[in-house]
């Protein structure tokens, strides 16, 4: 839906402060601070934090973790007048993102959504719809036949079990692949890369790996360079690690599904200021880039 | 003629919170002579044996090695210096072997990386455990393994082994049997004549006398008096030196002690107690009024006795209080039945060292001092004062730690704790091992008052004289069974000794 | 002769210098940030730690008993999640909530048995624990999200009192988990101080064999500690869940254990048994929360905020040794 | 007379129990998985444990000496990230892997010193150092990954050598990390079991009051402990950078430390000190990674493996207890 400020019960602080045009603390809570994806958002954000009329600060905590992310929010709360949220878990941050709107203080959420809560807008990408995004293009490399093992550092979170599920419902859908797993790695990339190794040993007969994030994804590129599967093993992932970048220049991975992180960060501040100082705003879909060999050179 | 002495001790000091363990002492220790230090606990001596070792840092004074003035920063650094020290409590490596343990000094000095032969340690050892008539003992045999006695041992010979100009021997004996003391005794006569400075801290006045070319008393931090031993040195001059006051010492207890006046019905009895592997077949009562003194050697199996009879440890056979059979394995069942247990390891197992005394004094008797589950603190307080008075026990205060206090100290408020417990039976292994005399006599004082108003005791003593003048029968252990049983004017150290050196098959 | 045992006078000198770090660090922020010292803030503050709190208050008997105890993130993901799947199945909130405080109660329970019985170092029971726990909470939920919600099937009159359990406020002011936790706190106090229960847990603590000799059953003492530290775990959990109310095996609590043993030791108690009170545990937990507060109003970076929790720990540590070596030497 | 002394003699019959689980889960394995006995699988295993075995052996030594390094995960993110940032910037191999061991010695160093000196237990600073390091590696990587490879800057001739350490095979068969494994543990036997050094850890962790009346530096003896572990986390961050050959501060080595300290506990070492060997510490490691990749070849789901190696951590320590146990009672 489409919201203005004019239909929201803004502060008067941040009323006060809009009037005067003095900048905005805008701030960017990311769910995990110390992970692959966060310098790239932080990026957005301090480009922003330049380019926008507004003090943009990335925050959130180090390692997953809901109850230090909504600490913190709290103890800020006085100093924010405006917030976008990346949510470790969809359900957790809700009620804090109600408590934060009721006291006049606009969210946005950005890269994972919190649609049960009165969060105004959302942007970044449909993680269901980039699961099928990653799941048709499995289907299209494997000729539409073939084992595929999907692999994720973190089966239980709310983002894998959002996209698995999107690439699943595609790759199901066709008749000649089969889903062999789901493995959870693990975190750690030692174990990550020995989880695949193991998985590969115990079924030589998989044909396709899709990754569902940034970090098995490299892992299981190297795993099939090194054994000299490049190309006969398929493999499908996501984002554009420098590893990921090499290994596709490489075709030991087939396609690499990005999705824009810096963006997303820009974004979350951009609507924001927009939305205090009386645009429109509406969900913003900061899109998929999809990177094949052809066309990985435009990423570097 | 004095030859120059090894090491002076010039006005030393070292005090600790609300004690002066050191006060100004001064005092030397010089070749070919064994020098005794003797005073009550709490004296200071194991804290002036910690000086020399460089154990501990005086606050104040000078220490003078060889004329030279010195400091002993760490026991490497006296080390260097030729002193070698065999500590009050037990410092072994319980996960190394004995030959390891007595070439450990030897191998602290070695280059890191030099390789290391398990073999020439137990080599090395066997040596200098054969001259402490150890040469039974196998060096690769784990310290853990041994009884008090052998680790006491393996210490003494961890010191003998170096080439040492001085040796300092803090009741080395106190788990000793006679005969091994009297091999630790040609010991330092050997060491003596080949011009090692011995310094010998002992509560057992007599060999003190026997061993000892110089005697220095402490009492209260301070050195009384240093004197040379002659023929006119007694027991009584250094008790009168010690103590400041008389005392009435063991020897001077009339053997009438011996002669309670009624015999009740017992108390305990024991039927075909048995610890597979230690002993078997243990039967005897004590009844309400007696004590009774159990002897025996080491290995004897007397020691595991009392453990098992309080539960401690699992065992077969039936154990009866007041005719009430007392199940096995909990110490808290034996409590309830009736029984108060002084442990022989006083630091280890009996003090709760941590705690107050206060809350030593009611621990085991915890059911009588809640009111619905809490702690009634005034009352703990009340009955802690009365017992401290009772005893005459020396404390600052109801909460001081019982860590901090000197030995006779800790076994008065262990005897509280159990006595708390309203006990009908109170057994005491080693009571008094470690106790100056005053103490001791104050001890002994106490069973017996305890033994007159009716409770049964149990004694289990190493020390012979001890079992001969306070109890009226005395059961004899060797070999894991009873070996004999005497009373009144049987008891005499002949008949204890014949009987506790018999092995199993002669007494069959 | 002075009334105090030794316990509360060790103790009160320990919480002496824990007290002293954090007025410090309370006067630093009051004049260095502008918000450290609303009641908003404080409140906050006193929210933020109270889960903390209540498991360190268990964890607190655990320490003095001599033992530890790893596997307390796990199990307060397991019960939380439980209670919240009940609560989710319809059941009523008093049911939900036994069951989740039984299950905390007898991974204690497993824990106890383990580490006396079982004659296992407690560090290792409990670090298998932790796996074995929070494998279990994974498969319970299937590793699903749960989230106690109407449309997940929760009764409309439950979730109201479960989530004024976790979110609501007493008397309109004060956060229900800050009740939650000075209610443990005093209880945890009153049962470690003044019962006989609390004194075997020292004595059992202090030396478990004189602790024996003295008809103190160390086994039972120590299961029981164990016990009681799984309850309170399970409690912490059942609030988060409360006050989210969501939670996911995979993440809940993770990494928790350290974080409580950290709050406990800078609380002035002794991983070797034996010491520590209620009073420092609960000024060690405040040291952490204000920490962690002071360093988010500062607008420390997250990166930085690592490095400086990790030094407080060691500096309030040390501080403690230092200060109570100097008096004892 | 014979001739092993007691420690290898304890050790001994410890290590028989343990080998003895290794091979009935070996023998299972080769008879439900079809992959098991494969030369492939079985030196895929061996390089799987190499790097969590070369801690280990560090481990060993920290345990035996009586005390515990809660920062090795950290150690090892900070240094392999270390040395991975300076061949990035165009250094040499040598020049990298000292800097980045270097690093793991001072920060073992540091270890040691708040350990002995410093009065604090071994599980309090080596926490604090955890959070601190990983703060350390956090701030230096600005939280990004880093790569090694010639686009970044890496020169071509100094990335072959790097990957070849951590990618390459012996002869073309045995795997480069478990050359390395291998020399680390034969090295670490030789130093515990046969140089006065390993005697004096031994001597340290059976009692320091002992050790030091008999002139041992005991303080000195743990610090080099503490020294020897940072070395050799540092080794294996290196290792895993050089395998990967990329890494991330906020992932790498997270909870690392835990699965390094069951796996030598399992391998027979104990927790309180003075008792341990290296032969011990390697099965221990073998029985983890078995474990591990028994139940991926089984197709066992992660979260009942979670389950199960909790569950092995507890029985094999317990059976080592009561095996020990039934023969010195
Ligand atoms: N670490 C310490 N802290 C406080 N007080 C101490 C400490 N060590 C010893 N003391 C006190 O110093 C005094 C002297 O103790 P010391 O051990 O030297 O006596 P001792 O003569 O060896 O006694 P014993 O015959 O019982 O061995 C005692 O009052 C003792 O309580
Ligand atoms: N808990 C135990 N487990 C196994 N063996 C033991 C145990 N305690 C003692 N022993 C062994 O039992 C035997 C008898 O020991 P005990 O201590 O009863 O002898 P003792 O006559 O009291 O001698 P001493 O007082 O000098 O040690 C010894 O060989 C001892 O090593
Ligand atoms: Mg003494
Ligand atoms: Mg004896």
């Amino acid at each position: 839906e489409p919201v203005n400020v004019a239909d929201f019960a803004l502060a008067p602080r941040i009323a006060e402060k809009v009037a005067s045009g003095e900048p905005l603390n805008i701030m960017v809570s990311y769910h995990d601070v110390s992970n692959e994806f966060a310098p790239f958002v932080r990026q957005g954000v301090e480009r922003a934090d330049a380019e926008l009329n507004a003090n943009a600060r990335f925050i959130g905590p180090v390692g997953a973790d809901a109850d230090g992310q909504i600490s913190e929010i709290e103890t800020l709360m006085a100093e924010i007048d405006g917030l976008a949220i990346s949510a470790v878990s969809t359900d957790a941050l809700s009620p804090l993102i109600d408590r934060v709107i009721d006291a006049g203080i606009p969210v946005i959420s950005y890269n994972t959504d919190n649609p049960d809560s009165k969060r105004l807008v959302f942007a970044g990408q449909d993680l269901v719809q980039s699961g099928r995004d990653a799941g048709e293009q499995m289907v299209n490399v494997l000729d539409g036949k073939g084992r595929v093992m999907i692999t994720t550092i973190d089966a239980a979170a709310q983002w894998s079990l959002d996209r698995e599920g999107g690439a699943r419902e595609v790759l199901e859908a066709s008749e000649g692949i089969e889903v062999v797993r789901t493995l959870n790695t693990g975190t750690d990339p030692q174990e990550i890369y020995s989880a695949i190794e193991n998985a590969m040993l115990a079924d030589p007969e998989i044909t396709g790996i899709l990754s569902l994030e940034c970090c098995s994804t490299p892992a299981a590129g190297e795993w099939v360079k090194r054994n000299g599967q490049s190309g006969t093993i398929k493999v499908v992932g996501f984002d554009l690690l420098d590893q990921t970048v090499d290994l596709v220049i490489a075709k030991a991975v087939q396609v690499t599904i990005d999705q824009a992180p810096s963006r997303q960060g820009f974004e979350a501040v951009s609507l924001l200021v927009q939305f205090l100082n009386g645009e429109t705003i509406d969900d913003l879909d900061t899109g998929v880039g999809i990177f094949t060999s052809e066309n990985i050179d435009s990423a570097m | 003629m004095t030859k120059k002495p090894i090491i002076e001790l010039i006005d030393v000091t070292k005090k600790y919170p609300g004690v002066v363990a050191m006060d100004t002492v001064s005092i030397d220790f010089r070749p070919s002579e064994v020098h005794a230090v003797i005073g009550e606990n709490g004296a200071g001596k194991s804290t002036m044996m910690n000086v020399l070792s460089g154990a501990i840092q005086p606050n104040g004074g000078v220490i003078r090695v060889d004329g030279k003035d010195t400091v002993l920063p760490t026991p490497l650094a006296s080390q260097a210096a030729g002193i070698r020290v065999v500590y009050q409590e037990l410092s072994l490596c319980w996960n190394l072997s004995v030959g390891e343990n007595v070439m450990l000094p030897e191998l602290a000095r070695r280059n890191p990386f030099s390789r290391l032969s398990s073999m020439r340690a137990g080599h090395a050892a066997s040596s200098v455990l054969k001259r402490l008539g150890m040469e039974g003992l196998d060096p690769e045999t784990p310290v853990a393994e041994l009884s008090v006695a052998q680790q006491q041992m393996v210490e003494i010979a961890r010191a003998v082994n170096q080439n040492a100009r001085m040796l300092v021997l803090d009741e080395p004996n106190s788990a000793l049997s006679p005969a091994e003391s009297e091999k630790l005794f040609e010991v330092v006569r050997g060491l003596r004549s080949e011009g090692v400075s011995v310094v010998y801290v002992s509560h057992h006045l007599q060999e003190v006398l026997a061993l000892a070319d110089r005697i220095s008393v402490m009492r209260d931090g301070r050195l009384i008096t240093s004197f040379d031993n002659t023929a006119e040195t007694t027991t009584d001059t250094l008790v009168a030196h010690m103590v400041g006051r008389d005392v009435v010492t063991s020897d001077q207890y009339s053997t009438c002690a011996n002669s309670v006046s009624q015999i009740k019905a017992p108390t305990l009895e024991l039927r075909g107690l048995c610890v597979p592997g230690i002993f078997d077949d243990v039967t005897f009562d004590v009844s309400s009024g007696e004590i009774l003194g159990i002897a025996g050697l080491p290995d004897s199996g007397k020691d595991v006795l009392a453990d098992a009879i309080f539960g401690m440890i699992g065992r077969a056979g039936e154990v009866y209080m007041k005719g009430i059979r007392v199940a096995s394995g909990r110490p808290r069942h034996a409590i309830a039945a009736g029984m108060a247990y002084i442990p022989a390891d006083r630091r280890g197992a009996g003090a709760l060292l941590s705690m107050s005394v206060a809350e030593n004094t009611v621990a085991s008797a915890l059911g009588k001092f809640t009111r619905h589950g809490f702690l009634n603190k005034s009352l703990i307080h009340k009955t802690t004062q009365t017992y401290m008075s009772k005893f005459d026990t020396k404390v600052s205060a109801l909460g001081q730690a019982v860590s901090t206090l000197s030995g006779g100290n800790q076994q008065k408020i262990i005897l509280s704790r159990g006595l708390a417990t309203d006990p009908g039976l109170l057994i005491l292994h080693e009571p008094t091992r470690g106790i100056d005399v005053g103490a001791k006599a104050e001890i002994y004082d106490i069973l017996k008052d305890l033994a007159s108003q009716g409770m049964a005791i149990l004694m289990i003593s190493s020390e012979l004289p001890e079992i001969m003048l306070h109890t009226s029968r005395v059961l004899v252990m060797a070999d894991g069974q009873i070996s004999g049983r005497l009373s009144g004017a049987e008891i005499t150290e002949e008949r204890i000794m014949a009987l506790a050196t018999r092995s199993r098959h002669h007494a069959a | 002769m002075s009334r105090p045992s030794l316990w509360s006078r060790i103790a009160g000198r320990k919480e002496l210098g824990v007290f002293l770090a954090l007025v410090v660090m309370c006067v630093f922020l009051s004049f260095s940030t502008s918000s450290f010292l609303s009641s908003i803030n404080l409140l906050n503050v006193g929210r933020q730690v109270s889960l903390l709190g209540i498991m360190a208050v268990g964890m607190t008997f655990v320490l003095i008993s001599g033992e530890i105890d790893l596997s307390v993130g796990s199990t307060y993901a397991l019960s939380g999640l439980g209670s919240g799947m009940l609560i989710v199945m319809g059941w009523g909130l008093v049911p939900a909530l036994m069951a989740g405080l039984m299950l905390g109660a007898s991974i204690g329970l497993i824990n106890g048995l383990l580490s006396t019985y079982g004659r296992l170092p407690s560090l290792i029971a409990t670090l298998g624990m932790l796996s074995i726990v929070r494998g279990v909470a994974l498969l319970m939920t299937d590793g699903q999200p749960v989230t106690v919600n109407t449309r997940n099937g929760a009764l409309p009159q439950v979730l109201e009192k479960f989530e004024f359990m976790g979110q609501g406020y007493l008397f309109g002011l004060v956060p229900m988990q800050l009740v939650f936790f000075a209610a443990v706190a005093l209880l945890g106090w009153l049962v470690l101080s003044g019962t006989a229960f609390g004194f075997r847990v020292f004595a059992v603590g202090g030396s478990a064999k004189a602790a024996r000799v003295s008809g103190i059953h160390a086994e039972s003492v120590k299961i029981w500690t164990f016990v009681i530290m799984g309850l309170l775990a399970a409690l912490a959990g059942i609030l988060s869940m409360a006050f989210l109310p969501s939670g996911q095996a995979g993440r809940t609590g993770l990494g928790l254990e350290l974080d409580v043993i950290a709050a406990v030791v800078v609380g002035g108690a002794s991983l070797s048994g034996g010491v520590g009170t209620v009073l420092g545990t609960v000024l060690g937990v405040l040291i952490i929360g204000v920490l962690r507060n002071g360093l988010v109003l500062q607008g420390v970076s997250p990166f930085t905020q690592e490095v400086m929790i990790g030094l407080v720990i060691i500096i309030a540590v040390a501080i403690d040794k230092w200060s109570t070596r100097s008096r004892t030497t």
